[in-house]
């Protein structure tokens, strides 16, 4: 057998070198980070201007890995060293709530010393300040945030408003698609079976469920996928699907054809999160990095590039001054209105997560 | 030697005792070695359908590797004179480009609106409504395709052995063509077929990717299976009972194939 | 010949592609569609940051994997084809194993192992290029395999006669005939190896390999640069051979 | 067993036919540049044993290769019964080869090997049929080994059944006995002869063994570096070769250098380093000037200098005997001639006569009519390559 | 071009060394339950030519292929000068081989097969020596092509050359000169033998040219199913054979039964079938009761039913020819006895004596001093596959 995975602060005690050793790991989600190009002694080369910022005002050294692609694959990598209490070699990871939620539930997470973040303090926009998996914001500070909703393509279907058409129109049957990850879709079938996704019961969860299960035999749902709709909406393989965000604002800015709607059920709202697991070395390294994210003209500078939802109060203003026209785009900067009402989803106990995890491998096909 | 023990046994003998281990453990709480062995019979009865789906699509693509490989791999072998390097290059540099750049590129070719599913609805093979993305043709496809260099290369290595002689001493026994080949050069080339269908067959019973981005859940396979339960289900009992199941059931074929095959010297 | 070159073009119809994205403009980072001509990305192929620093590594790896992986593949093959040996019919089967292991496990397996170990902080280079070996070698043991079954053994004792000693025999006998079997396995396993992303994903620590790069890349569309890659490693394939077969046409002009 | 009918004769298309006509026009085959087969004409009479001989090298393999049609002539066509199958691939003709290096199937056994023609014209009661030839070839019981657990001359064996069985029109044996002991080795050519007479099938049979080519062939072809040197009955090409070539080549020769000096009826008289030798005209290919006077060892014999008289006979004197060896049924001489020449006897171990030794002086008596002149341009030595290794010969 | 005085001769690890005693002491090799070679005994002294002979299978390549270290025995010991080599690995032993199948490595070229020994021992001047040996096997200027791009002679000449220029101590000849015309045979033969007496070489040589065996070898071993049936110098064998299948398997014999009817001095008398012979007791390998009588078809000659009388001499009177065949230097007679029995008789065609027909009576004389007596418990047939198919046969 295999013991517990689960760590405390007391069984895996880390120590912090970052008086001596200025470095620092971070591994994040490729191009999610701003990026220029610039020339250097005559070639091209690509430069991190936000981080090169961070690198000469800090003096920390950051060794910047875009190595995660894939919430569960990630935890894959890293499940072994962690629940080992070894180190990951990494100092920052990038997670989406969920798996963030798991990692601080197994007690893989370095608390972090609020006194060393005042900007997160003080510019977190207050609908993530307390996320019900880590209330106190104790263990995660969010990188970027998205929306998930509804895109669909206008030249060819008529609009789509809600979750409820895209699962029963007849017009749209096996051109839609939806999102692969768990969370992102029964947040909307529960949603539809009129329970809170922040707060709901096996029972209703059972009944999301059998929903989805029905649209599935109907033959209504064409694929469940990762990030690979975005071409096949562009295609026209599907003419409608679950989304996030920003990859809709990336392909608007090609094909106004395509639109994101907040589907009438409601939207949710989900961060990707800057974790410190245990056994970094660098925690108060990362701590500055994450408080120099959480500048305003950092963080706009970022978001420029990104174009997901800017966790940073103020950024709005910063931004007029580095791309004027995204400051008003809905999809990166949503009024306070829209925001209150996403929704998130309700963190999960492991053994929880894992049979709802079953429950929905068991209707997609997995 | 050794290293096959470090690297390959000691972790298959991990994978065995996961596979016995209870089902009901989780990260939590730690996994409990109970010999439960009604893990297997889990996994055989939850996760019949793609067991079977795999075997079946990796024996179709293998079939259709065979189809398309041995021409190519015959004609290098003999009519390509000192062309041969090349191109046996040729058959191997389209995998230089990345694997998922390559599938990408199949699902634009094989889009709903791609210019192959419009010739075969123009042709009425097809239906108006008719698609080849998310089908089953689409996911044997990319399968065929992602592994035909497993089945040409042996094969030509295989072949370019055949001593001409025996071809010649067949036509002068009034072997035809045809009949040469059935009776001469396809048994001299068994080992590299039989070695190139194993080196199709058995990593794409266990493929996964070519399912997952080019068909939908209906298509998925044994390996879309353990990899869900590997990495989003964590249960990770039920996994290496299916990945057990697999290299089991993978042996056994494996036996049996080349028994039947008369190759035993691969073995 | 025909059906041969039919073939051919199949396998070429996605290089096609990929070599006409290669000239892509897109209008979005998302599409994946021939938007508008451009020579940008051949001008500036490394345009993508760390995109050219993983192809060189990939291509590290991919070299001494397929060195690695093919020498070692080799040998187990005649093993197990030249010597009865104690539990060979046991390794044999052995060898099938790792094709038949689906590569989640087998890279998480590999993992834990190296965390086992105590190696968890140091994974990277190395321990994605063992693990390249690791699974190249029953792909090269299969390949020699099939090409060494049947091989004449009496010209081997025909150098075995004239002073070569087993090493000598082998490498001045056996080797060329095999020659063109250890090629075809030194070809799959390159590809393998360049190819892999899933058994690296686990392994590679702070590494990054270019499938690693694109598959990451792919989240938030791939850049044209890709293509770039794609055809030039294709092209420098194919110069590779052209070269070789020049030089080897040379030679004996030469002597 | 097999249907010898002569109405079961005619139709190219029937295998179980007996032989056909075989020719070859201006047939030529370049490798490269090298010309391997050069310009041949042959034509092989329809149920003919026809032996090719020649040294290594001169084409006689790659002129089977284009009969059997492995091999594409260069320039020049090649009928059988009058049907051009010069383009014919090789399994339409009919015509079936035994391969000089077996070219057996490794993958299939012994009785599969020879099954296998059989199997292809779905010929039926293929196993009777096997089990005979493998009892004719003596190979009965091996039937399931594979050919490398077989001996070399068992190998060559199951080539000469694998052909055999099919009786083919023509049947091209390259070298077929050449691994054989002498005993097997005629028993074969027994059988091969018998089994020629009764079908009829036409048989073209590359050969080293000269005695083998001599018994069994109807006609003799000697080729020489892609070209035939002469073509006849065997007892015609031995008594009265037409070059030095085929002298020398064929048997062996002694040739002395002699002048024509008259004519005496039928005969014709040279004078050979002082002797007067008669030859019958009819075996003379040049009846002036400088001849190469020929007469084969066997037809001497020797005789202390001086015992014997030669009224009528052939006769040089004043040898001395400089070499003696032992083969068996006869011993060899040879004898040092007055003017340096070194003449070979052969002479049967009777028993009945005398042995000379080295040092005996001795003289060289034959029959006139067993003399044979030949054209003096050609080179004594053509074709008799030990030449130049006899005369350095430590022995 | 080598060493070869005596102080040079010693040192098993020198390859340009002269020949050394070969020993074979109860050497049995199987193959499964089949026995190849049975308790074989059998010591070839040093720089002696060593000719093995056997039908078909009985054993000899795999004899040699034990001795060359490419077989292991089964049992017994091989050794070398004294020094035990059964267990050696191939390319420490100081022998070399040349290969019934030739075994040409076919991605070298003609040259660098020739080189490979040479080349493995790190010798110098590889090239000159190579060219040389080139030139000797006739093969100059064919260094650059590849083996199938040679006829089979050809190819057999480069198996030769590339055993003979390592110059081993012991050279193992596995009908090296099978592929080859009469002629170029013998030419190598004498090339072969100059070698061996100039280096001494220890040669053992497989063939089934008779004639090769008898000119060229010190010792005959005749094998027959896995042993050695008898061995000894060629006339000894020749002229006593110990046992029917030597007196058939080497040369052809007459064998007629017949009983011990006494003795007169050194000769015993039998009677076979009515006739009084005589045989020398010392060729007499039973004394008494029903024997063999035995005489070699060229030792008998034949006369005209009465026109000789047998004063002294042996002879069977009344027999018919049944039989006439031309052979080239001689003619071959079948005799039919009047107890059913054919006799064979070779006449020398000189040319001198006149030729039967078959049909005409004939008397058989030999000189006693050739009957030899063979214990008649043993088939008189054995050794002499051809028997069957020549009472069978057609002709
Ligand atoms: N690998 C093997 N397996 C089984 N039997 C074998 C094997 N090799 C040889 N034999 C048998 O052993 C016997 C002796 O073979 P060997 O090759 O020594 O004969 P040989 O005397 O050289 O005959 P030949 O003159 O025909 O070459 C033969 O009957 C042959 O069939
Ligand atoms: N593929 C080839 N390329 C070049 N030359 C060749 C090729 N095949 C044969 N030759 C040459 O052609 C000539 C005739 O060859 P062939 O095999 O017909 O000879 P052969 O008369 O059968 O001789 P042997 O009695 O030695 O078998 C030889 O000199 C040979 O070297
Ligand atoms: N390229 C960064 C994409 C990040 C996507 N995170 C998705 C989380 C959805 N729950
Ligand atoms: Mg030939
Ligand atoms: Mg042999």
């Amino acid at each position: 057998g295999t013991p517990a995975a689960k760590q405390t602060a007391a069984s895996c005690v880390s120590k912090d070198l970052s008086s001596t050793q200025k470095t620092l790991h971070f591994s994040n989600w490729p191009l999610y980070l701003d990026e220029k190009k610039i020339k250097q002694a005559g070639k091209k080369v690509t430069v991190y201007p936000s981080l090169a910022k961070f690198e000469r005002e800090s003096g920390i050294k950051v060794d910047y890995v875009t190595d995660v692609n894939d919430n569960a694959e990630f935890f894959g990598v890293v499940r072994n060293q962690l629940a080992d209490c070894q180190p990951t070699g990494r100092d920052i990871m990038t997670l989406t709530d969920w798996m963030a939620a798991r990692m601080v539930n197994l007690g893989w997470l370095q608390k972090l010393d609020k006194t060393k973040l005042p900007n997160v303090e003080a510019n977190l926009v207050s609908t993530l300040k307390s996320p019900s998996w880590d209330k106190g914001r104790d263990y995660s500070v969010p990188w970027q945030s998205g929306l998930t909703g509804i895109a669909y393509n206008a030249k060819l279907t008529k609009e789509v408003r809600s979750f409820d058409e895209l699962l029963t129109r007849p017009d749209l049957k096996g051109k839609v698609s939806l999102l692969s990850e768990m969370h992102d879709t029964m947040l909307f079938m529960l949603l539809l079976e009129g329970a809170d996704p922040e707060d709901f019961t096996d029972a209703e969860f059972g009944q999301a469920i059998d929903r989805l299960q029905k649209a599935t035999d109907a033959g209504q749902i064409r694929a469940f996928t990762g990030n690979e709709y975005a071409q096949d909406l562009v295609k026209g393989n599907v003419v409608a699907c679950e989304a996030w965000s920003g990859d809709i604002i990336q392909l608007q800015f090609d094909n106004p054809d395509i639109k994101f709607v907040a589907p009438e059920e409601g939207l949710a709202l989900w961060s990707d999160n800057m974790l410190v697991p245990n056994k970094s070395e660098h925690r108060a390294n990362a701590e500055k990095l994450m408080d120099f994210y959480y500048d305003p003209v950092n963080a706009a500078t970022l978001a420029a590039w990104v174009n997901y939802i800017c966790p940073v109060e103020g950024a709005q203003q910063a931004m007029e001054k580095i791309d004027s026209s995204l400051v008003d785009n809905q999809l990166i900067f949503p009024s306070s209105d829209t925001l209150a009402k996403a929704k998130d989803f309700m963190g999960l106990d492991e053994k929880t997560e894992q049979s709802y995890q079953k429950q929905f491998a068991a209707v997609i096909g997995a | 030697m050794l290293w096959l023990v470090i690297f390959f046994v000691l972790p298959t003998i991990q994978l065995i005792a996961t596979s016995l281990y209870d089902p009901n453990g989780s990260l939590d709480t730690g996994y409990a070695m109970t010999w439960s062995f009604s893990n297997y019979w889990h996994a055989l009865q939850q996760f019949q359908s793609p067991f079977l789906r795999s075997l079946l699509y990796a024996g179709v693509a293998t079939g259709l590797a065979v189809l398309l490989a041995y021409p190519l791999a015959y004609s290098i072998a003999f009519k390509a004179g000192r062309w041969k390097n090349f191109m046996l290059v040729l058959v191997i540099a389209p995998f230089f480009t990345s694997f998922l750049v390559r599938t990408l590129a199949w699902k634009s070719i094989l889009s709903d609106n791609g210019f192959v599913v419009s010739a075969l609805q123009a042709l009425h093979i097809l239906g108006p409504d008719g698609r080849l993305l998310a089908t089953s043709v689409a996911v044997v496809t990319g399968l065929t395709y992602n592994f035909l260099p497993f089945m040409v290369l042996p094969l030509y290595a295989s072949l370019e052995k055949i001593d001409l002689r025996l071809i010649e001493a067949g036509k002068d026994l009034y072997a035809n063509g045809f009949t040469s080949f059935r009776k001469i050069t396809l048994p001299l080339s068994m080992p590299g077929l039989v070695a190139g269908t194993l080196l199709t067959f058995i990593p794409a019973a266990g493929d996964y990717i070519n399912a997952e981005l080019l068909g939908t859940p209906r298509q998925y396979m044994i390996g879309n299976v353990i990899d869900s339960l590997f990495l989003v289900q964590l249960d990770y009992p039920a996994a290496a009972a299916c990945s057990v199941v697999l290299m089991l059931a993978i042996v056994v074929m494996v036996l049996f194939y080349v028994r039947r095959a008369g190759t035993e010297e691969l073995l | 010949m025909g059906a041969a070159m039919l073939v051919l073009l199949y396998m070429f119809l996605p290089i096609f592609f990929v070599v006409l994205m290669s000239f892509n403009d897109p209008t979005s980072r998302l599409s994946y569609e021939f938007d508008g001509f451009t020579m940008a990305n051949w001008t500036d192929p490394c345009g993508p940051s760390g995109m050219c620093g993983s192809v060189v590594t990939s291509l590290q790896i991919g070299f001494l994997a397929t060195v690695g992986a093919t020498l070692l593949g080799t040998l187990v093959a005649f093993a197990l084809v030249r010597h009865r040996f104690r539990g060979r019919a046991a390794t044999s089967l052995l060898i099938f194993l790792p094709m038949a292991t689906p590569e989640v496990v087998m890279g998480s397996s590999l993992l834990a192992l190296f965390t086992s170990a105590g190696l968890s902080g140091s994974l990277g280079f190395w321990s994605i290029l063992v693990a390249h070996i690791m699974f190249c070698l029953s792909f090269v043991v299969v390949t020699v395999k099939a090409r060494l079954a049947g091989l004449d053994q009496s010209l081997e004792q025909a150098a075995m006669d004239l002073y070569a000693n087993e090493w000598q025999a082998f490498w001045r006998i056996t080797f060329p005939l095999v020659f063109p079997g250890i090629m075809a396995a030194a070809l799959l396993s390159f590809s393998l190896s360049f190819d892999d992303f899933i058994v690296t994903n686990f392994n590679h620590g702070n590494t990054i390999t270019f499938p690693m790069f694109v598959w990451g890349s792919a989240q938030r569309g791939i850049p044209p640069q890709v293509n770039v890659i794609g055809t030039v490693m294709f092209m420098i394939a194919l110069l590779l051979v052209l070269g070789s077969g020049v030089v080897r046409r040379r030679r004996p002009a030469a002597a | 067993m097999v249907d010898t009918t002569p109405q079961a004769r005619s139709g190219a298309d029937r295998r179980d036919d007996a032989g056909a006509d075989l020719t070859l026009s201006s047939v030529t085959k370049k490798f490269g540049a090298f010309v391997a087969v050069d310009d041949l004409d042959l034509v092989v009479e329809q149920g003919k044993f026809f032996a090719l001989l020649g040294p290594s090298g001169c084409g006689k393999t790659t002129t089977l290769r284009m009969v059997a049609g492995l091999e594409e002539p260069t320039s020049g066509t090649i009928t059988i019964s009058g049907q051009d199958i010069s383009r014919l691939k090789p399994y339409k003709r009919p015509v079936n080869t035994v391969f000089q290096n077996y070219a057996l199937f490794p993958h299939l056994d012994i009785f599969e090997n020879v099954a296998f023609g059989l199997r292809r014209r779905g010929v039926k009661d293929v196993k009777t049929k096997v089990d005979e030839m493998l009892e004719l070839v003596e190979l009965g019981g091996f039937g399931k080994r594979r050919p490398p657990q077989l001996s070399g001359g068992q190998q060559q064996r199951v080539a000469l059944a694998r052909a055999l069985i099919n009786r083919p029109q023509v049947l091209l044996l390259d070298e077929p006995l050449g691994a054989l002991d002498l005993k097997l080795r005629r028993q074969m050519q027994i059988e091969l002869k018998r089994i020629q007479t009764e079908v009829g099938i036409t048989f073209v049979h590359v050969t080293h063994d000269q005695e083998e080519a001599m018994t069994m062939a109807d006609t003799i072809a000697v080729m020489n570096k892609g070209v035939i040197e002469q073509m006849g009955a065997p007892a015609e090409l031995y008594d009265a070769p037409a070059t030095t070539f085929v002298s020398n080549f064929l048997g062996q020769s002694n040739l002395v250098k002699a002048e024509v000096v008259g004519r005496d009826g039928d005969t014709v008289v040279v004078d050979a380093h002082g002797s007067k030798v008669g030859a019958p005209a009819s075996r003379a290919r040049r009846t002036s000037g400088t001849v190469w006077l020929g007469v084969r060892p066997e037809k001497v014999f020797l005789a202390r200098t001086g015992s014997e008289s030669s009224d009528g006979g052939n006769h040089l004197g004043g040898g001395t005997v400089s070499d003696v060896s032992f083969i068996g049924v006869s011993t060899q001489y040879l004898v040092r001639m007055p003017w340096g020449q070194e003449l070979t006897v052969f002479e049967q171990n009777s028993g009945a006569r005398e042995a000379f030794r080295p040092g005996d002086p001795v003289d060289l008596h034959w029959i006139p009519a067993h003399t044979f002149l030949l054209d003096a341009d050609q080179d004594a030595h053509a074709g008799d390559e030990s030449y130049a290794a006899l005369t350095g010969s430590v022995r």
